[in-house]
């Protein structure tokens, strides 16, 4: 029988390695799966490359990663979010390397990795500092970017609801990045709020199919969005 | 001179904004447009992190965090409204399906090259977000600012200083002093407020500015 | 108000012009818009380039266009599903130009054009006759063709439900190609067997967003997969 | 010399498929191996056209037209399963996400080229479908196929003559009398039906072999 459903974060993340690339969703709070991260604190593996939309605010999930001094370099759009202290402090002092990509082409190059693509031509950012040094090309009339997939050997999204064949639901904005990065990943931990029986889920309501997740696990936020709903 | 306040600009963006229009508001000034779109005209605001059909802020007993804006701001869902997730969302930017963006800037060139991600310092941790995907991938980019910065240097110029966002990709400027519309021939004066002359604006603006003729 | 319903099939095909690129859901008759292309031989446009997975089998939607003799060109997949014999006419006697595009590719391509993008390097093809005459790239240690994005004048597509603002849901495998063409061309059409009311389709379970979708239409299918299930 | 009919190849196929892999059967003759999937093995089934977790066949009355395979012929859909578009099951196919597709081939080269879509033939109308993609994404490939032609000429070939699917993407080759693992090095025989020596075996496939090491 397959049963993707683990009992702790802890079990989850065991295998997390030194040197592993590491998808964080979320934007904002939304879909940031901030107890799996907090886990991965506790799990002590280091030297990690983290992708995400921002690098950490406040003292939990991805800037108690950075706190812990495990990140040795950071891939998003947006590392000034709120209380940025810890990853500010981190790339001030050279500890952690910054990537600085286009929201889009985050996400489009976190697709084509799911997909398969060797690379794509994208509008954003052209004639910018962040296509310096990148291939471009003129095509039927519009100037393009050669841009590469971004995959990992990691992903820690955040959903509402799992069975136990990994298919998954989210919750309003939470989405977000959850859906393309679980493609893009090898191993796909989600973390979720309920657990569905097998069936359980409107098979035309799937987010994410069971096929782009490894292993869910049941844990409470700490502040939980819904309950304010 | 009396210049328009930030209400009032925004106020006036959404004048220029249609029926049926989908449209997504930048981050900061930009989201004020929301307030002031025009009842009896239904427009669809889209939001980066996966929302189509954003309603206005809701009470603070309804406040829910997984419903919030590009700018981590709690918003509701109009009826109709749908969530997807980043990939579609910025194809819908990127693909050319947003009608109108409208975003804040540091410069603008008469050509329609926008600066606003970054201002260039050394010491700055730059972040870029959407910016960018929205000034190349909207069918029109409108940028709200003040004409002037707060030292009195225009912020419409020939050539941007500071790092570009994108080129060639504003087609409106709405200031506090004036409207202006940008491309391959530089700028056009659309209107003035506050009783100018084209002559004083062109010397507040420093760049060469025409008149748009009438339709 | 927005509406986006329309009255007739006639009244939503009304400025298809001669010389258009038209893509058409369906994968079988799953998905395919057979009332509304059937509509569109009425409605005489000619010289049509046809984007599909298939080239149109029996009497009915593709095969009519075929018949009638409006297609100069065919994108596709699959000429041969059954009953092919108006496409092999045409075909055998030059009225039609064919593009074989592998389906992987086709679904990349109409994506690509959806998504804004300039090109992409696909695995698919390499080193077959299909990818003949094109640019080819090695990444990573993989070789790639470059494709380039395939965009349409109008998509004709079938749902299962629409509201007025264009948001859709599909019905099973019927889903098919009908969300990437969406996307994909400048007026989007969506035969439906439902009309919902605003707010009545959940947002969680939107397929396709409205802003991919410009005109819906209520047609009973001649053949209703809903009604033998 | 005693050959596997269709049937005990798609059962023989069917045991190396491992619980939880996801698995993709062409059209024709692949799709025989369903029907032979280990019972105390949960294995979940894509379908090109959008589906995962494809069941068997319905009963007359249950045909539903919206919810056929790649073949078109009607299916079931298991509690589990789910729909989605043709991007995401082609990403599904190319990004490796699929554990093993099964496909039928006209030339199977000993280096692992396919050759499945195409019989070369000047006034065939060529069909492609999904063939390619299953060839270059799936992380294995298994072909199902007689060993050789109805006039006898062995399939398993040195270079295929046919024109190309994929390169070196078969990873195993099933056949009525023997199964074959295939890779950069050549051809290895995994094992032989009906008491075939190895000489016997080379000699009607035409190409050199080996036999497999033991584990």
């Amino acid at each position: 029988m397959i049963d993707k459903r683990y009992d702790s974060a802890r079990e989850a993340l065991k295998d997390v390695f030194d040197g592993a690339s590491i998808m964080i969703s979320g934007f904002g709070d939304a879909g940031m799966p901030h107890e799996l991260v907090d886990a991965l604190v506790d799990q002590g593996a280091t030297d990690l490359t983290v992708i995400s939309n921002n690098a950490g605010g406040g003292e939990i999930g991805i800037a108690a990663l950075m706190k812990a001094n495990r990140v040795r370099k950071v891939v998003c759009s947006f590392p000034r979010m709120a209380q940025p202290h810890h990853f500010e402090a981190r790339y001030r002092a050279g500890d952690v390397e910054l990537e600085l990509v286009p929201q889009g082409n985050l996400a489009c190059r976190i697709q084509a990795a799911g997909a398969g693509l060797g690379a794509v031509y994208t509008p954003t950012g052209y004639g910018t500092l962040l296509a310096e040094g990148k291939e471009t090309r003129e095509i039927d009339g519009r100037m393009y970017v050669l841009e590469y997939p971004i995959k990992a050997d990691f992903a820690l999204i955040k959903a509402l609801t799992a069975d136990r064949w990994g298919n998954l639901l989210y919750r309003k904005a939470g989405r977000n990045f959850g859906p393309i990065m679980a493609m893009a990943a090898t191993t796909t931990i989600a973390q979720v709020s309920h657990f569905a029986e097998l069936g359980e889920i409107d098979p035309e309501t799937v987010i994410t199919p069971g096929i782009f997740v490894q292993r869910v696990v049941k844990l409470q936020p700490a502040v939980d969005a819904a309950s304010a709903a | 001179m009396q210049r328009m306040t930030r209400e009032q600009m925004a106020a006036r963006v959404a004048q220029d904004i249609p029926e049926g229009a989908y449209v997504n508001l930048g981050i900061g000034v930009p989201t004020l447009v929301a307030n002031f779109l025009p009842k009896d005209r239904e427009i669809i605001l889209q939001s980066e992190n996966g929302i189509l059909g954003m309603g206005p802020a809701p009470a603070e007993a309804d406040v829910d965090w997984d419903l919030i804006n590009a700018g981590k701001q709690p918003v509701t869902l109009l009826a109709g409204g749908a969530f997807f997730h980043h990939g579609d969302s910025f194809a819908m930017m990127r693909g050319s399906h947003i009608d109108i963006c409208v975003l804040g800037a540091f410069q603008v060139s008469v050509a329609g090259d926008l600066a606003n991600w970054h201002t260039g310092a050394p010491d700055a941790i730059p972040a870029v977000g959407g910016a960018m995907d929205l000034a190349v991938g909207a069918k029109q980019v409108f940028v709200m600012m003040d004409l002037l910065t707060k030292g009195g240097e225009s912020k419409l110029v020939a050539k941007c200083s500071y790092p570009l966002t994108g080129i060639a990709c504003v087609t409106r400027l709405y200031t506090d002093v004036a409207v202006f519309e940008l491309g391959p021939d530089g700028a056009e004066v659309v209107e003035m407020h506050g009783g100018m002359t084209l002559g004083e604006l062109e010397q507040m603006a420093g760049v060469p500015l025409r008149a748009k003729a009438s339709a």
